[in-house]
């Protein structure tokens, strides 16, 4: 594929605007305008314009900032395939078990480390589903179990060991210092060392997740903010009935 | 949700309205304009560009000696079809490169010119006609999304980019797109020519490029199952001729004002009201409905106070356009939602106005504009200014709903920003679809006392200004707080008094259709 | 504006509230708990930390042998200050290290420990009395700005950057300032010690927290010529304590519910209901206001339907707190700005839920929470939905205002988001200051008829529960869709009967103060 | 003065954190959400986070960032004087020329070039003023002429020399394609052609204008957004009567 270098738009090609805002912590006058507008030349962004300073309280100013980067992007070059590639519906996804597996999957998701919100996982996991599609629990050839929140990884690893569990869905919501990445990468090594790594399809999720950073961290998918209960079950299936066939 | 105003009051200012034009008018039909003279022309075929670039319409009327001017240039023209048998364009051709003088065909007699003129005039006719047919199917089979319509602008100055922008703003919810005029081309007597790509702070208007807008909206509306409407700007030196062309490339809406181009371009003031009522029996005729400019009092002076200006002004718009023949429903009135946004209570005046504005005019497709003046670099706090701008437009039922910019006081809009204004209006239009159908304003609170003191303010003007006539206020200063000579301003040597022979085939064939008050 | 809704459905909810909540509180008068016990020592004086940082507190409550602690640990303190003599505090302190032994001073007779209480109990509810006038007489020589008051939230997890935050925060017009716990504080069974810098999606709830807090705004109130309220969370295991400490450091506020740690942390009911009770005895003593967690239920499931949920566990909270002697006043019911944004009208239903909590708790000092749930990562948007948020406060007059953050989906607040989120407050709150009270609902509109269906829906709701008794309805997933069995949850450990004996000092001297219903 | 390095502040102190905004001409996918963050880590951001990132238009994504920067900037290294900093009343100006000049100072301002956007200048010099601060016609102690819109800098010139002009301001509010740097040049230029540099106070304006871009243009000051009448009064008469005492 030949390079496709592309820089943001403002309102011609390769303008290269972009919107800034910050604080600083400084006190407001016509020269933090000048210091806010020689930091964003220092990083590199040219024609700055600092279209607002002003004090936020005592000691700290705020930004907002237009300018143009030099910088471009080769789209072309970008690996970041999508784990929502296998559009299936839940009717045809329950034919492809029943054909392709032959017995019903047995899936397990929880919000792991101290994370307590389980409205994300909750919807790919619950009935009801998300916007208008159904959770897995409502497919047929699915046999589902939803921890809950705040469980500890050794318990989800003992817990997939004991059911024989085929697919595992962690959830992290809560990203401050790195948690999300730590929690992630304590279970996936979890399974590594206990010998179930290569025997369950490996998913996380929540609203920062991206598959590319799921295959970094050794998990088979991820799934970011707006998934669909299908989008996950087409990608749980497809790859389980890989694993058959090989 | 209704005020109660005071219905008398009312008809007392459409009284003084009437009383107002009433002599403006007179002194109208007496007169024309070089580019009245140029739009008869453009209607009739002739186009194109001569040396230096020079529209052919202007080569043709500059040619008229005065005399023969004062006749109109129908008649010079028509004398010159009727003996050499070419089709105006070619004939206009022809005249540009010097291979034919107007002058020559002077002997010509009257009947043989207006016979030559007549299936030209009639095949004009018939053109506009079919673009209104048109628009009308199309807008039956491409339904718009009910009102408030989004209106957003393009502005990049080469017609491409703006091309570019318009398509991603229709699909992002743009119901209709205004091609904003490169600087100062609203002072130029002449048109441009051709496809533009280099403008200052907007793109040029030219036929060309209404062409180029017209295709690509018309493409994309047929994707999108609505269909997308081009609006341009008629103010200026060129109104007419601009009319003329927006009518024949079915342009949907024109900024078209009856003091404007007086007020705040120094445009002189005969030309100006001889030009709009022309371009007005176009716009009329082909169906596009005209955008006013009240808010220009806004932006320019303080808000609460220029109120009663904003609807006086409303008024003498009004009458001039049906005095024009156009009907209530393309007479765009505009207001503007430019209130000092740190004024306690400034939301509840807003309501007033718009409220106030929607009540007398209840058959205008009222032209709302979005905050401007009050807008800052504090992209933020804009956003949400525009977000209860949006808010006061769907309460108070506006029709057409210029989409205000975060970016407003920093930049002509990027395509992100148009993407962002869409989405603001389109949220708060829905989550408040129905709140000004399920409230009521409480009688003798603030809100009605506004609009019943904007009203009074209103009337007391309008009677100064009936009092002293319309051309003598502009001079005293009684709009926009500037003061305008009769015979002063740009463009006054434009303005010439009919011959009682004078002759402009259009003027008749417009009243036909449309049975305009003599 | 007012909305007509059936008042003796209102009177028949509050009916069914009382039903529901007499049958709990005769459990809660016949026991208590350790976090309740807890509270007493600490209002005694006891404070400090033993060994690996367990609380003073915590050791001597924990030292209790079981049938001991059914008489109260006041009783057996009171045995060893009447014969040690020490002060409470340094008898605590003896305790923990092992100097003396509670079990030592069984012997000594109950008249001498009551005695030995007395002057203790006397100084405590004389302190939290002064701590209670001081706010009076700041509060009037230093007035707060008319509400809506704006509220935010720091949560930075290090008290020194919490307290940057909230002096820029009061600079900036916020009126009350929240610390928002560490993640799980309210799952811990004692209250951590001394000043922290270490806290995981906010900071620790500590008394020496509170402290340094306290002091700032107190001075940064002084400079602003206006007081800034400070609040932190009651809910958890240390219900009682925290609604001590709150009260000895002059904190205004504090998160209290009777039903949230049930539903939503998994708590036990029964701990819940007795900690409530007790916390609530003595935030009405303190004049601390409680702020309700009804908005829980909208953040965990659809809006729109929960809407009656969360007006069923208004009544059942302000019934709660009446019984524990709280003044309409100060009961802080919540609700919250939930709805998805992308419904049509979904800003009327908005307006019907507010006002009609406004009209239905016409004294209490509501505590309105922003929108969270759909809250995205386009913080443009998300900024407008606080905007209408906003909007909706000022026009049903809110008491207690949260301002939503733009940043909601991304991370706790920066600094500069908070100046955003105050500024679009002040902005929306100037502008549109009295639209509530110029306009009225149309009757039977789409705003009364979703007010009235909520109304209804909740008195449905409230009879089933009154039918089967509240636990009962909890256990049968009535709330929140979740089921939470009576002896199930966290703290259940720390419930036990009161002995015929059981003594608690200052419920006595809270009845007495204010004249509590026995 | 010893170095005072800031960088943004989110929510501790040098955490440098920033907002950015940006359209990319390319199709939404969770591709065009990586590049987004792959440019804005190009352009030397850490701790990348793409939190929004959508289709706007055929072709066209949208996205929100916040980032971390590592620049710094020394505030205590920033030149940037105000043109803001004499605090006198119209009185005292008054009595100051009074006392110091001696005879009424003769002030002429425009909007040049092309620009047609006089309210700012007119807040500055009409009777009226800008904010209840008067504007420069009502001094008692000044002679002003408001040329208008769009005047000519040669018109502006010949002006100066014909009614032996004192101070000259003049306004820009249109920036784009840098005209407005264009037209103050030509003007400072013209000014110093005709020998008449040293004989005038020079003044820009505008809100893009600084008093260091003002500066580098060869101006006496410059005045930005927000900028009151007053202001501008001090700064004139101050300058002169230091040329007078000169
Ligand atoms: C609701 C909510 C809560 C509720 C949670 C209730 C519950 N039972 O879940 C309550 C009130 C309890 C709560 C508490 C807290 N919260 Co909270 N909360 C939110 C809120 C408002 C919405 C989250 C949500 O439900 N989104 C809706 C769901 C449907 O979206 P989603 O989670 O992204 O899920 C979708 C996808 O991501 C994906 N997905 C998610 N998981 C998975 C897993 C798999 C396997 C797959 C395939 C897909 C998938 O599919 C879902 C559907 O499309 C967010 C702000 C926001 N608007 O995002 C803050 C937010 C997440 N909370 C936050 C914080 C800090 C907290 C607290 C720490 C505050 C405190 N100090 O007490 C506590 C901590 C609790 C804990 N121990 O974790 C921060 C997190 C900051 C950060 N980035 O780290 C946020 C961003 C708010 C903020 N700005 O401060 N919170
Ligand atoms: C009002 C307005 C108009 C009015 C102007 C009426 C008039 N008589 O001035 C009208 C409608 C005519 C107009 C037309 C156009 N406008 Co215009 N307009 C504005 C608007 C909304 C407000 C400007 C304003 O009046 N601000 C209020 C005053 C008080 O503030 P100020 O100018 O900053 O002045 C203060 C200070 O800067 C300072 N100051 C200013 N000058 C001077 C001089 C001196 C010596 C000193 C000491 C101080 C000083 O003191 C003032 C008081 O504090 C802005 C958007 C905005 N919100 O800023 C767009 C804006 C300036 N316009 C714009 C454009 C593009 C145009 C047009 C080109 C559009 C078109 N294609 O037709 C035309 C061009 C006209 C022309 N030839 O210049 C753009 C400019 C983009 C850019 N950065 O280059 C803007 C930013 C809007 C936009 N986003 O597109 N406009
Ligand atoms: C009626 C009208 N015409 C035209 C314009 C555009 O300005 P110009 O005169 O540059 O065409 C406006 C802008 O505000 C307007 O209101
Ligand atoms: C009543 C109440 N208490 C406490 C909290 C805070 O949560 P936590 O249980 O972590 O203290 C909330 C938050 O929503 C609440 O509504």
């Amino acid at each position: 594929m030949s390079a496709q270098m592309v820089k943001p738009y403002g309102d011609t090609m390769n303008d290269g605007k972009v919107q800034l805002s910050f604080t600083l912590p400084v006190e407001w006058s016509e020269a933090a305008d000048e210091a806010a507008r020689q930091l964003v030349a220092r990083m590199g962004f040219s024609d700055v314009s600092v279209v607002e300073g002003r004090a936020i309280a005592t000691g700290f100013s705020f930004f907002v900032v237009y300018a143009s980067t030099p910088h471009a992007i080769d789209v072309s070059a970008i690996k970041a395939p999508s784990a929502r590639t296998h559009a299936m519906s839940m009717e045809e996804i329950d034919a492809f078990v029943a054909e392709r597996i032959g017995r019903k999957v047995r899936i397990a998701g929880a919000c792991i480390g101290t994370d307590a919100h389980t409205v994300g996982i909750d919807a790919i996991l619950n009935m009801k589903g998300y916007k208008g599609d159904y959770g897995l629990e409502r497919y047929h050839m699915f046999e589902t179990y939803n921890l809950g929140s705040q469980v500890a990884t050794e318990d989800l690893v003992r817990f997939t060991k004991e059911r024989q569990i085929d697919a595992l869905l962690a959830s992290q919501v809560v990203t401050q210092k790195g948690s999300d990445v730590r929690n992630f990468t304590e279970l996936a090594e979890l399974l590594e060392a206990e010998g179930l790594r290569d025997r369950v399809v490996l998913i996380c999720g929540g609203p920062r997740v991206t598959n590319l950073m799921a295959s970094e961290l050794g998990y088979d998918a991820g799934f970011g903010r707006g998934t669909l209960p299908s989008e996950v079950a087409a990608f749980v299936v497809t790859a389980l009935a890989e694993r058959v066939r090989q | 949700m209704e005020i109660q105003i005071d219905r008398a009051r009312v008809e007392r200012a459409r009284e003084l309205a009437a009383r107002i034009a009433a002599p403006v008018e007179a002194f109208i039909a007496a007169h024309s304009t070089v580019s009245v003279e140029r739009a008869v022309l453009r209607l009739l075929g002739v186009d194109g560009v001569g040396a230096d670039e020079v529209p052919v319409p202007n080569l043709l009327v500059d040619a008229l000696d005065p005399e023969c001017r004062t006749r109109g240039a129908a008649l010079a023209f028509g004398r010159a079809l009727a003996e050499t048998g070419l089709d105006p364009a070619a004939l206009g051709a022809a005249i540009a490169d010097g291979a034919h003088r107007l002058a020559d065909f002077a002997d010509v007699p009257e009947a043989a010119a207006r016979g030559a003129l007549r299936p030209h005039v009639d095949a004009a006719m018939a053109r506009i006609g079919e673009r209104r047919a048109q628009r009308r199917s199309l807008l039956e089979r491409l339904p718009q999304l009910p009102p408030p319509l989004l209106y957003v602008i393009v502005a990049s100055g080469n017609i491409y980019e703006d091309r570019t922008a318009a398509i991603a703003a229709a699909e992002a919810g743009a119901q209709i797109i205004a091609v904003i005029r490169s600087t100062g081309q609203s002072l130029l007597d002449f048109v441009p020519y051709g496809p533009t790509t280099e403008g200052f702070g907007g793109t040029y208007a030219t036929q060309a490029n209404f062409r180029i807008m017209r295709a690509a909206l018309d493409e994309v509306g047929e994707r999108l199952g609505r269909y997308v409407m081009l609006t341009n700007y008629a103010s200026g030196l060129c109104m007419p001729e601009i009319a003329a062309m927006a009518a024949l490339e079915r342009l949907d809406m024109l900024l078209n004002d009856s003091m404007y181009g007086i007020l705040f371009r120094d445009i002189n003031m005969k030309r100006t009201f001889i030009d709009q009522h022309f371009s007005r029996m176009l716009n009329g005729y082909s169906g596009i409905i005209i955008n006013t400019g009240e808010d220009n009092y806004l932006t320019t002076a303080d808000a609460v106070e220029q109120a009663p200006a904003v609807l006086a002004s409303q008024f003498i718009n009004e009458e001039f356009a049906e005095r024009a023949g156009m009907p209530a429903t393309q007479i765009g009135l505009g207001d503007a939602y430019e209130i000092n946004p740190d004024l306690e209570d400034g939301f509840l005046f807003q309501v007033a106005q718009a409220q106030l504005t929607r009540q007398i005019f209840p058959n205008a497709p009222l032209k709302y504009m979005p905050p401007t003046k009050h807008m800052t670099g504090d992209i933020f706090k804009g956003h949400l200014i525009d977000a209860l701008f949006n808010l006061t437009s769907v309460m108070t039922k506006q029709h057409i709903h210029l989409c205000g910019m975060l970016t407003e006081a920093i930049h002509t809009p990027f395509l992100g920003d148009r993407a962002l204004a869409i989405e603001n209006a389109r949220y708060i239009m829905g989550t408040a679809r129905h709140f000004g159908d399920e409230i009521a304003i409480k009688p003798g609170g603030i809100i009605e006392r506004r609009a019943q003191h904007v009203l009074a303010e209103c009337v007391a003007l309008l009677e100064r200004v009936a009092d002293i006539g319309l051309m003598q206020a502009i001079e005293r200063k009684t709009f926009a707080d500037v003061s305008r000579p009769p015979d002063g301003g740009r463009g006054f040597d434009g303005v010439f008094a009919r011959h009682p022979e004078y002759y402009n085939p259009f003027e008749a064939a417009l009243r036909g259709a449309r049975e305009v008050p003599a």
